[in-house]
């Protein structure tokens, strides 16, 4: 019950921020660009979140802002997903030197220090939105390849696997027909997860002022706000809690989503395998955010 | 013998999305003192039910309906209160579960697991504890060094008796078995099947004994009742449930047993699967599958009456009264 | 049943302690501080907080950002005469100099009785050294004053308390500017000290105050240098925390936790600290400004037009008062501060009509109709590099940007992490950059001349020659008339936009100590305000003296209470929800 | 073990490639042209020389790779102070902040996970999931902002900065009294980000063992609620050391902007500075403690695992 219930909440205020998105020209009572009131204006009837410090529309500057952040979050997360999946697939799957190797590209990456990295390659690259996308993608990716190729050690254990490869299977026919079915939760799992990832870490470069300041996002709207000192006035009431509660906001509705998911899925899957199914594996399943596979 | 266990009128629900399921519908059943009862049913009839409802396992959405009654040595147990309930379990009845292979916590030695069932009704310190783990152990066939292995360094027959072992730690009154053999290899499963006998004869066991396997049930039950979508259609001493079949259902389980003597016949296997619970058919529930089933069939659903002198039967053959379109 | 029993009575105790709470929250807040300004004289320990780690402050520490570097090494060293800022040469560690008819060579005598920290006494020889050193060794802030404006060529000490100063070329200001601004370092330690950049023992100086603890990144610890030769410090004991984030510098300045900050106030935090108890605002008088550099090395910025236009497109007084909330001059081509005494006012124009004209006649037009102009076929496009770290630069592009719109400019802002900034900005790979102007650059006249070559990359053949004059000026009114006459031709051929100086406030704890001396050009962080003698001499007020305005106390307090209580509130609920549905999933079976 | 000594080589390369990567050079940012005067390219010449950073790349690489052996990590560009003090200064304070964080959100996070799982019975614990879910979602840096302005800012019960008392206060408990004051906001907000996370781990490997039927057993023994769902959490832990081995590189990441936000002298703090101010050496330095810190969280993880599941012990390593 509470499974479905928490998913439709989820995808309710996703919906609602893709709406907020896609129409933002028409939502946004302002141009975020233009100075429409005077800086630091407290709310008020026509500007109901108030102005920022050079009296640019607060609650139209959220609005726009939702753009960057879900991109970044939904591309972020899907290349993240589809990399971190096959290598996890490939290198559980085929085990062996190739394993070794993947693997320990994973750890390589697992022991880089995040920031210092986004911050070289923002140097480097640039600061728009596709070298944000490529530069989080490519540094998340190493997670999920570590949790799925766990989960596809056991299933590939499992009885039908073997049974598959008995019966003259290719390898690639396995991989895709036998393996890829049994652990789309879990990479729909990692999917959520590497989304509220990237999203939050989107919202600290950029708070951390290493992103693209005219970029409108909610983690640029922070920067300014702790930069103007917003948090000792009243007004980080109407400047710093919004933003701050958008991103939680989303975040937590993909999780909302994952759990359900998680929870409708692994129900199903649980009563397709036979009680002598090996359930057991040792390996890390990662919670709600991804849940197990049973 | 005298009765150690009785139970009227057992039921439980299990609430799912499509509705409410019961899937075990008003059971009465008697276990004398020493006495072993077989209960036998297809997967999916209700057995594992009946047994978690009689340890007061049933996990939610599933619900045991008021007005069940389980009388243990006369007391009521589906009156306690839950919390009663752990300090019971174990020590006056204990339960064997089904697929055993897996009841072992894989990261613990199983003496210590078995010591943890004598500590945990407060009969001994661990110490204590520990020394009459492994002479339970001993007893069932499991040698002392072996007895601090983890499960997964044992066999699938030793981890069965373990399991065992441990469900009769504190002389339970009652031993619930959930199929305590099947998925075992037939020699395996003989070597267990004595071995419960002689707890029986040793320690004056009364068991109630379920399984899907007619073979198992006919070796060392002194009675059996069949299962059927949550009932019980047949109910009589072993041999003459055996020999002399009154239920359709129940003949076609005997028929179905392969005899390794004698000539060769055609196996036969009944028609149809186990029913829907959450669609039951109109009035007796075996009538699609049931090859003597005529019109009243379809209307009424017979109640489990006495045909001849111990032996109760739920099928309009034998009870003429019940039968409403003839007259 | 018992578990169910303890669990209703914790949800009925629950209750009571909620409202508790709240009571106990709204008189916390609203309690006034005790306070009222005592006698600021003799102060046993201040806390100052600064914003950057400036490492152990010898003249070789020098660190990014910018900062009050200078006047921190000022605590422990001293120099020859005391500010470069002043209108005339205020005697310090010198007590006069004289200068040769033609200006080129100087005799200083030196005060006696000066003892470094370290006891050994301050001699002729010190001053010699530490000038010779500057010269010879790597460079620093400081250096270049020895090295190119002017060119020392030789310092000597003649005895124990008289040094002589051979320039290249006339060095009339010598005692003014340059002696007045590079700290003597101890020649008994410095002769050995090999490689100057990783020096990290604690610097000894004969100034008011001995460094006596550094934690590197975390705090400055100074003790009084009781035999300071114009008598003891006012304050015993500074402890000077290293604070970056600035909303924590303000908080803690607010809730009493230090005395004062260096960083200067924001604009938008005024009117707030105002309100604050005990906490005052002053203007320190500190030179700042914010200009923008053009590379006028890269088409289009070449043609002296297109930088003339740029400079009347843009509209200052939109600057100050959007960025700066008002608090802040607008920028004027004469690039020095208003303030300073080498500044000769000019003021900026703002055009845009004009600027269109002479685009239009400079054959810069919009053939593409775009609404970008374009020269010689290639649309002008120019691009800003600003700090990444400093919103006010970012958002001055930002409405700038729009301002250039006007006259069909695209300008595109490129905001860099600090190093990659430097880096760009030392290549002259940029072609327009931003740019804060220090103390030293806005008021320092030698400094001035000297960066034009340097920074700016100034080239005006009308001023090559101004140039030359200035070296050969021999008196400072000469040198005065010929900076009035180079800052004349910034008007019409401006080496930077100088967009707007802001106003530099400082906040202070006024219970804690009222001597804070708004000096020109320091800010109020700085030796003088801690010397007691220093404000004749200097002929400056202290804030003390300066009436402060009547400040508001504690108006906001109860919005705090209130928001504070229902978070609290809130805590409380979510605390009950959990037991609440915990509760829901216990009840029996059967 | 050959396989950690490979990821540590690729790792430490990495390290030292990465930041030489960066436009700029510890130089610019040591002489910015904000000090007015842009420097001849002699004295460009001997500052790089003084730190080495003329010679050839390669060079420069073995010479590196040569510090690490002997524990000297050279020169910081902007202290001038050998890397290893500043370290070492710095690693205190990090290893508090960031064990104490990870401590303090296991018990938390994890013990509500299992609590919440525990108590499932069927109808999943909405009210403690929905809670933990949010905690997990809030960005980091604003939580600490709002609780500082909270606690420092409304409240004035807690300092605002730094993680010593400025004044030494005295001998020990007056000490450790300021220490931890100083300590408390920092480390709650490391806490309440990792343990909305650790939560959601726990809560669903217990969920995941509490259907097993050796939790059937355990209750048909008799044994209390609390000591059948002890069963369950013992092989619940598994997972949990996994996923915390596996995070151990990104709490310090995390750490930076907290450490920002409170002005606490951390590694996380250290390491954003230096990448601004190109430190090469300092860089060097931290990632070399990073890296080795990640390898050593797995490696205790992969012994961890047979004393939890001694089933591990009979297949081998993972």
């Amino acid at each position: 019950m509470s499974g479905t219930l928490l998913g439709r909440i989820g995808a309710a205020t996703l919906i609602l921020f893709v709406v907020a998105a896609v129409f933002a020209p028409v939502l946004a009572p302002y141009d975020p660009t233009l100075r429409t009131a005077q800086p630091f204006a407290a709310p008020s009837f026509a500007h109901l979140l108030g102005a920022n410090d050079v009296g640019q529309d607060i609650l139209s500057e959220l609005i726009f802002a939702s753009r960057l952040s879900l991109t970044v979050g939904i591309v972020t997360a899907c290349l993240a997903t589809v990399l971190g999946a096959t290598v996890g697939v490939v290198s559980g799957y085929l085990r062996g030197p190739v394993d070794g190797v993947l693997m320990r590209g994973v750890d390589v990456i697992l022991s880089l220090p995040f920031l210092p990295l986004m911050i070289v390659l923002a140097a480097f690259l640039g600061q728009n939105t596709t070298n944000l996308i490529l530069v989080i993608g490519l540094l998340i990716w190493a997670r999920p390849a570590r949790l799925i190729r766990s989960q596809v050690l056991s299933v590939r254990e499992s009885g039908h696997v073997q049974a598959a490869r008995a019966m003259g299977a290719t390898h690639g026919y396995v991989m895709i027909r036998h393996i890829l079915p049994r652990i789309t939760p879990l990479v729909a799992a990692q999917f959520v997860r590497t989304a509220n990832v990237s999203i939050m870490l989107e919202a600290s470069l950029a708070f951390l002022g290493l992103s693209d300041p005219f970029q409108k996002s909610w983690g640029a709207i922070l920067f300014y706000a702790n930069a103007r000192s917003a948090f000792l006035a009243d007004a980080w009431l109407w400047w710093v809690l919004p933003p701050g509660l958008c991103i939680a906001a989303v975040v937590v509705s993909f999780a909302f989503l994952g759990y359900a998911l998680e929870e409708r899925v692994d129900s199903r899957l649980r009563s397709i395998l036979p009680a002598s199914e090996p359930q057991k594996d040792n390996e890390a399943p990662t919670p709600v955010g991804g849940g197990t596979l049973r | 013998m005298s009765t150690l266990l009785e139970v009227r009128g057992l039921s439980t629900v299990y609430h799912t999305s499509e509705g409410p399921v019961r899937a075990v519908d008003g059971v009465d059943l008697t276990v004398g003192r020493g006495e072993i009862l077989g209960v036998v049913g297809e997967s999916g009839s209700g057995k594992t039910t009946l047994v978690m409802s009689l340890m007061r396992l049933v996990k939610p959405p599933g619900r045991i309906l008021k007005g069940s009654e389980m009388l243990l040595d006369g007391e009521d147990l589906f009156r306690l209160p839950r919390s009663a309930m752990p300090a019971r379990r174990g020590r006056d009845l204990a339960l064997i579960p089904q697929s055993a292979m897996h009841a072992l916590n894989p990261v613990i030695p199983v003496d210590r697991q078995v010591a943890e069932a004598i500590t945990a009704h407060g009969e001994a310190r661990s110490k204590a504890a520990l020394r009459t783990a492994r002479d339970r152990l001993r007893e069932v066939g499991i040698s002392p060094e072996r007895c601090h292995a983890y499960p997964h360094e044992l066999s699938g027959g030793m981890r069965q008796r373990c399991v065992i072992a441990m469900a009769v730690a504190n002389e339970p009154k009652l031993v619930i078995a959930d199929e305590p053999v099947s998925g075992l290899d037939v020699v395996v499963q003989a070597r267990i099947l004595r071995l419960i006998s002689e707890l029986r004869e040793s320690r004056g066991l009364s068991m109630i004994l379920v399984s899907h396997d007619l073979t198992t049930v006919a070796k060392i039950c002194d009675r059996i009742m069949v299962m059927y979508a949550g009932r019980i259609v047949e109910a009589g001493e072993t041999r003459t449930v055996f020999e002399k079949p009154l239920h359709p259902y129940t003949r076609a389980l005997v028929e179905a047993i392969p005899q390794v003597r004698g000539p060769r016949q055609t196996l036969r296997a009944i028609p149809g699967g186990p029913p829907d619970l959450n669609h039951l058919p109109p009035g007796c529930n075996f009538q699609p599958r049931c090859p003597a089933a005529f019109a009243d069939c379809k209307v009424v659903d017979p109640s489990l009456e006495e045909a001849e002198p111990g032996k109760k039967v739920a099928c309009l053959l034998y009870h003429e009264d019940e039968r409403k379109l003839e007259a | 049943m018992r578990t169910m029993v303890i669990r209703g009575a914790l949800r009925r105790s629950l209750r009571p302690a909620l409202v508790a709470a709240l009571g106990l929250l709204i008189v916390v807040a609203l309690s006034p501080a005790a306070g009222g300004a005592q006698e600021p004289q003799q102060v046993e320990k201040l806390t100052i907080a600064t914003e950057a780690d400036k490492g152990n402050l010898t003249p070789y520490s020098f660190r990014p950002p910018p900062g009050i570097h200078s006047e921190l090494t000022g605590l422990v060293y001293d120099t020859l005469f005391l500010d470069p800022y002043t209108e005339e040469p205020i005697p310090w560690l010198a007590t006069e100099a004289t200068a040769s008819s033609d200006a080129t060579t100087w005799t200083v005598t030196l005060r006696d009785g000066v003892a470094w920290h370290d006891g050994e006494e301050f001699t002729a020889e010190d001053v010699a050294f530490t000038y010779d050193y500057y010269r010879e060794g790597p460079s620093n802030r400081y250096s270049h004053h020895a090295s190119e404006v002017p060119v020392i060529e030789s310092v000597e000490a003649l005895d124990a308390s008289t040094v002589e100063f051979t320039c290249a070329d006339p060095c009339p200001t010598l005692d003014l500017v340059t002696l007045a601004d590079l700290p003597i370092l101890p020649k008994h330690i410095w002769e050995n000290v090999a490689d100057p950049q990783t020096y990290s023992d604690l610097p000894v100086g004969t100034g008011p105050y001995r460094l006596v603890e550094y934690v590197e990144d975390q705090s400055y610890s100074f003790e009084a240098n009781e035999d300071y030769f114009l008598g003891p410090p006012a304050v015993q004991e500074i402890d000077m925390p290293i604070v970056p984030d600035p909303s924590s510098m303000f908080l803690a300045l607010e809730s009493g936790q230090v005395d004062t900050v260096t960083r200067n106030v924001p604009p938008e935090l005024e009117e707030r600290l105002e309100e604050t108890e005990n906490v005052e605002l002053v203007e320190g008088k500190r030179f700042s400004s914010v200009f923008y550099r053009f590379n006028d090395e890269r088409p289009p910025l070449d043609q002296q037009e297109l930088r003339r236009a740029l400079d009347l497109a843009i509209d200052r007084q939109a600057l100050v008062d959007t960025v700066l909330l008002g608090s802040g001059r607008v920028g004027s081509p004469s690039f020095m501060h208003p303030d300073s005494e080498w500044y000769r006012p000019q003021d900026a124009s703002f055009d845009p009509e004009q600027a269109n004209t002479i685009l239009e006649d400079a054959g810069i037009s919009d053939s593409d109709g775009d609404g970008i102009r374009e020269s010689d076929g290639e649309p002008v496009s120019l691009s800003i590099i600003v700090p990444a770290n400093d919103p006010q630069q970012i958002r001055t592009a930002e409405l700038i940007t729009q301002q250039l719109a006007k006259i069909g400019v695209e300008l595109e802002t490129e905001s860099l992490d600090p190093g990659t900034l430097s880096q760009r900005q030392n290549a002259r790979d940029f072609e327009l950059s931003s740019f804060q102007g220090v103390p030293h650059l806005l008021g320092d006249p030698t400094q001035m001349i000297e960066s034009l070559d340097s920074l700016l990359f100034y080239s005006n053949p009308e001023y090559e020659m101004l140039r030359s004059e200035w070296f050969q000026a021999t008196t400072a009114e000469q040198q005065s008339e010929v900076l009035s006459e180079i800052q004349a031709l910034f008007a019409e051929d401006p080496p930077a936009f100088t967009l707007y100086y802001p106003d530099t406030k400082y906040a202070y704890n006024a219970s804690a100590y009222e001597g804070w001396l708004p000096a020109e050009g320091h800010g109020i962080h700085h030796k003088w305000s801690l010397i007691p003698a220093a404000s004749e001499l200097m002929g400056v007020e202290r804030v003390s003296q300066i009436t402060p305005e009547e400040s508001a106390g504690g108006g906001r307090a109860s919005v705090y209470a209130l928001v504070g209580a229902g978070i609290v509130a809130l805590l409380a609920l979510g605390v009950l929800l959990w037991r609440r549905s915990a509760h829901k999933t216990d009840e029996d079976q059967i | 073990m050959a396989q950690y000594a490979l990821v540590l080589l690729v790792a430490l390369s990495l390290n030292f490639a990465i930041p030489r990567l960066a436009p700029g050079t510890p130089i610019d940012y040591l002489v910015p042209s904000e000090q007015v005067a842009t420097i001849t390219p002699e004295q460009r010449e001997r500052v790089l020389a003084q730190f080495g950073l003329e010679k050839p790349l390669l060079e420069q690489y073995w010479l590196y790779l040569a510090g690490i052996v002997q524990g000297d990590l050279g020169y910081s560009t902007q202290q001038g102070r050998p890397v290893v003090d500043m370290l070492l200064e710095r690693l205190p304070w990090t290893l508090v902040l960031v064990g104490g964080a990870i401590a303090l959100s296991l018990v938390i996070g994890a013990g509500a996970g299992f609590l919440s799982a525990a108590r499932r019975g069927g109808q999943t614990e909405v009210g403690g999931l929905v809670f933990f879910m949010f905690l997990d979602s809030m960005p980091p840096f604003w939580i600490g902002m709002l609780l500082l302005v909270l606690f420092s800012g409304y409240l004035q019960i807690l300092p605002v900065f730094g993680a010593l008392p400025l004044t030494g206060a005295g001998g020990g408990f007056g000490l450790t009294f300021e220490v931890a004051q100083r300590l408390l906001l920092p480390l709650l907000t490391l806490t309440l980000v990792r343990a909305g996370w650790l939560f959601l781990v726990a809560r669903s490997s217990l969920a995941g063992e509490l259907s097993e039927d050796y939790i059937v057993m355990a209750e048909a023994k008799g044994l209390s609620r609390r000591r059948v769902v002890g069963h369950g959490v013992r092989n619940a832990l598994l997972p949990l050391v996994t996923a915390v081995a596996v995070e151990a590189g990104t709490v310090v990441g995390g750490a930076t902007v907290v450490e920002t936000v409170f002005s606490y002298p951390g590694l996380g703090r250290l390491i954003y500075e230096s990448v601004l101010s190109r430190d090469y050496p300092v860089l060097q330095g931290a990632f070399l403690l990073l890296a080795v810190g990640v390898i050593a969280a797995n490696l205790l993880a992969d012994l961890l695992y047979p004393v939890i599941d001694p089933r591990v012990r009979a297949e081998g390593a993972r």
